[in-house]
């Protein structure tokens, strides 16, 4: 195997991973985490699975970095709303029932 | 969600991993070798370190976007609002403080040197920018610079510099006959220019990304 | 400068960016100014592409000049092109609407014209972009901005929709960028072109195009993906909540339309497009209930925008391995319910907006009085209500026309029983909007006026619901240019 | 570059630390394991050759998300200890 069709593997797993977490996690600091173990893991397959012929490609090499950004841009926003919510409501999930989401059929609001 | 709920979705998950490996197992070689590509056009890019040359000329129409991307995010915080009443100075930490004032200049002289070494080796105006944004944050949690929830009017030019100066290289492309064509000559020139731009936008908005929060709680509850 | 050496694609990206920019500069709540004078601007270079299209076919650009694979390609097609007229005919509205909004209401005005205008600049690049990961990039910018729109008025309700809003929308993107991973670990290009001749049934390419799909999905809020919708459009300020609910959650659609009937066409099966026209038959009927149970005005809204997502989605069982005739008119009845949709809906909610403001409170049931004292409002909410029903001559009758007709000639008749009862409820709950704003003033309470250009904007975008189903036969032409 | 034992160790860890964040039920201890995912990350990026990608996932990825992480963390805590008074009007908000 090579070592990059293997890192691409990991990718999967972690992707996979993040995208349990993001589902399942109540908090939503744990939710953040997740979406960027998410990410990590989809970055791996962009470089590993086209590496996996040894050589390196410095298209997917870049299109990553453009993505780390993306992915701090959405942490800090989403860190921020977080810390805003906090403020307002006094808890870091989201208010309800529905932090059981995103398989809640019904929003909130229903008041 | 219930147990039973919650048992699924890791299964699922589970099988989606497997999936993956499935699918990625034995893959025959791409048809398109991009590689080849970058690196038969690499000597009219301008800069000599090819994903550079992806990031800021074959491809430099998602870091344009991309830019954008960090400054929406930015007013986005802005927008959902940090309680103003929560924004004032860290009380001085005298140790951190005069660390950070070593620190500081010593982070800017790296981000400098990245930005120069991008032309032909690893580093260029994301790496720098993180390490100034990295001088801003240390200068932000030693105490010297206050958090703000409306960035004034030299702020917020410092913070789209960097865009403008992008945009408005796009947009002398398209004299050439395309947005973001660099002419050949000035190609290298127009890409450093364009990469110190966004180190200091970037830094800027990468420590806004902290700074525009509502101040660091330290040592017990406030009032 | 002669008119044919303005090339409108790249500028269509740079414009807004530019005032977004500018109105930055200027500083809180500043740029409503700019930021109209930019979206005509727009408007014009979209007429301009349109008249490009109709007389020279698609157009291009190579941005960098060197083209794919190695660059990023813009193209637009006569979908693409369709879609940019939605964006600008639904944009500029609702900015004058905005202005007066937000003088009337200066919660979440601050960043409001920036933050806007690189939703717009992201919304004409993704249109435009024939390259995944650039789409990618676009996808992101979008979705960032539709959050912070959502987030500024900084009450807790709507900054927890905001939340939901994000983690939804990161979600589908980050599926997103891993289908495209995978598409470019296989094949080493990103570029649709490029990917055109290439892409075959691999199961490395079945679950790149079942992830992508899905992360649109998501951000379309197709049922049971909808639950982040309402709040958020909900309880956004209703400048917002249009853009929100009128072009937003369309840009998603349309990658979805753009990826199944284009690249991914070698591996589209029946089965799987019953499977998302049975989602879309039951967010006709629950999006609609839930409008009906709604006691919030713009909550109803909300919910019918979740209904009316449902039809978009009737378009993937009618012109996946239909006989050809049937799935063209199909499509076209499915681009064009994106449109009618898009004005209906933003007349909706500039609408709802006036006449909450008016009664001072978004309660159904005291909207009493509104209907005497705020009768355009009134209005083009009826009107728009009239587009989303599907009565003619409107929008709306012609898109339904158009899928009814692929229904029955494809022998799918159950989905003709979901475009008449999903009118028949839409009928419902308008009926009830209108039923409230007729009854007398409630005893404490009284209608107050308000800006006249609050309720011109919300009739200007009803009417132009009305009149998309007397320009539909020129739509459709210009959507089959490159189709 | 073929596959050495150091690979099929730092791929161990990442799937690790990666699962121990997600599970760990205090959110400053998960913070932590994220970073050092973070870290982890950057040298998986110096296998692939991919030297920039390692320097900006250090910087960016663990140095400044784990900045941010923290400052969060830091600040939830502060807010939970200022509503925990049984009673309080923030407390009744929240469970409205």
């Amino acid at each position: 195997m090579s070592l990059g069709l293997f890192y691409a593997l990991v990718g999967g797993g972690l992707f996979a991973l993040g995208l349990a977490g993001l589902i399942l996690q109540p908090r939503l600091l744990g939710k953040i985490l997740a979406f960027n173990i998410l990410g990590s893991g989809a970055f791996l397959v962009l470089v590993g699975l086209a590496q996996r012929g040894g050589t390196p490609d410095p298209v997917p090499q870049a299109m990553v970095l453009t993505g780390i950004v993306v992915a701090v841009a959405a942490t800090a926003l989403a860190l921020a709303l977080t810390r805003r919510l906090a403020d307002l409501s006094g808890a870091a999930v989201l208010p309800e029932d529905d932090a059981r989401a995103p398989a809640n059929p019904r929003g909130p609001d229903g008041d | 969600m219930n147990r039973w709920a919650s048992v699924a979705v890791a299964l699922l998950c589970a099988v989606l991993a497997l999936a993956l490996a499935w699918a990625m197992w034995d893959l025959p070689p791409a048809p398109v070798a991009l590689p080849a590509q970058v690196a038969g056009s690499l000597a009219i890019s301008g800069v000599e370190h090819p994903v550079t040359a992806v990031l800021l000329n074959f491809r430099g129409y998602d870091t344009l976007l991309e830019v954008g991307v960090l400054l929406i995010a930015l007013l986005g915080m802005l927008a959902a609002g940090a309680t103003p009443e929560r924004m004032t100075a860290l009380p001085p930490d005298p140790v951190l403080e005069g660390l950070a004032r070593l620190l500081a200049p010593l982070m800017v002289l790296v981000a400098g040197y990245l930005l120069w070494a991008g032309a032909f080796r690893p580093g260029g105006a994301f790496q720098a920018a993180a390490v100034l944004a990295a001088a801003g944050v240390l200068l932000r949690l030693a105490g010297p610079v206050t958090a703000w929830t409306r960035p004034g009017r030299v702020l917020r030019l410092a913070l789209a510099a960097g865009f403008v100066v992008f945009l408005a290289v796009a947009v002398l492309g398209l004299a050439q006959g395309a947005m973001l064509e660099y002419p050949r000559a000035w190609a290298g020139s127009l890409i450093l220019a364009v990469e110190a731009g966004l180190t200091v936008s970037l830094g800027l908005t990468l420590a806004g990304l902290f700074l525009a929060g509502p101040e660091i709680p330290r040592g017990g509850p406030r009032t | 400068m002669a008119i044919e050496s303005v090339a409108p694609l790249p500028w269509l990206v740079l414009l807004p960016l530019a005032w977004a920019t500018l109105s930055f500069l200027l500083g809180p709540s500043r740029g409503a100014g700019i930021a109209i004078v930019g979206l005509l601007l727009q408007a014009g270079l979209v007429l301009l592409l349109a008249w490009q299209l109709t007389t020279m076919g698609t157009q291009h650009h190579a941005v960098g000049g060197w083209g794919a694979p190695l660059g990023i390609d813009l193209v637009a097609d006569g979908l693409s092109v369709v879609m940019l007229l939605m964006t600008a005919a639904v944009a500029l509205p609702v900015a004058i609407y905005a202005r007066a909004w937000f003088v009337a209401k200066p919660a979440g005005a601050a960043w409001f014209w920036p933050l806007s205008g690189f939703l717009v600049a992201a919304l004409n690049g993704l249109f435009l972009s024939a390259d995944l990961f650039n789409i990618y990039v676009t996808l992101e910018l979008l979705g960032l901005a539709a959050v912070g729109l959502t987030a500024a008025t900084g009450e807790r309700r709507a900054v927890a929709a905001a939340m939901r809003y994000l983690l939804a929308t990161l979600l589908g993107s980050g599926a997103y960028l891993m289908g495209v991973a995978l598409v470019y670990g296989t094949y080493g290009s990103v570029s649709l072109a490029v990917l055109g001749g290439l892409v075959e049934s691999l199961p490395v390419v079945m679950l790149a195009a079942g992830l992508m799909v899905a992360g649109m999905l998501l951000k379309t809020a197709l049922f049971p993906l909808h639950f982040w919708l309402p709040p958020a459009h909900g309880g956004a300020a209703t400048p917002v909540s249009a853009l929100l609910s009128a072009l937003v959650i369309k840009a998603s659609f349309y990658l979805a339309l753009r990826l199944w009937f284009g690249v991914f066409e070698p591996l589209a099966a029946v089965s799987a497009a019953q499977v998302l026209g049975a989602l879309g038959a039951a967010a006709v009927f629950w999006g609609s209930v839930q409008a009906l149970l709604q006691a919030r005005l713009k909550m109803l809204v909300a919910y019918s925008t979740v209904a009316q997502v449902g039809y978009l989605f009737l378009v993937f069982p009618l012109a996946t391995g239909t006989p050809a005739e049937a799935a063209a008119g199909a499509w076209q009845g499915g681009v064009l319910q994106a449109v009618a949709h898009a004005l209906a809906k933003a007349a909706m909610f500039a609408a709802a907006g006036a006449m909450i403001l008016g009664a001072g409170s978004d309660r159904i049931d005291r909207l009493g009085g509104v209907g005497a004292r705020l009768p355009l409002a009134l209005f083009a909410f009826g009107l728009a209500g009239i587009v989303l029903m599907g009565l003619p001559p409107t929008g709306g009758f012609a898109t339904k026309w158009l899928l009814l007709m692929a229904a029955l000639e494809t022998g799918q008749w159950w989905w003709a029983a979901v475009l008449v009862g999903g009118g028949l409820l839409a009928a419902a709950y308008v009926f009830r909007v209108l039923l409230a704003a007729f009854a007398p003033v409630p005893e404490q309470g009284r209608v107050t006026g308000v800006a006249r250009s609050l309720e011109w904007t919300a009739f200007a975008l009803a009417t132009a619901g009305v009149l998309l189903g007397l320009f539909a036969a020129h739509v459709v032409t210009l959507l089959d240019v490159g189709a | 570059m073929s596959l050495s034992p150091f690979d099929l160790l730092l791929a161990v860890m990442l799937l690790l630390t990666a699962w121990r964040a997600l599970v760990a039920p205090d959110p400053f201890r998960a913070t932590v394991l994220f970073i050092v995912f973070g870290l982890l990350m950057a040298l998986a990026w110096a296998r692939l050759s991919a030297p920039d990608i390692a320097l900006a996932e250090a910087a960016i990825g663990a140095g400044l998300t784990g900045a941010l992480l923290l400052d969060a963390v830091g600040h939830l805590r502060a807010v939970r200890r200022q509503s925990s008074p049984p009673g309080g009007d923030k407390a009744r908000e929240a469970a409205k």
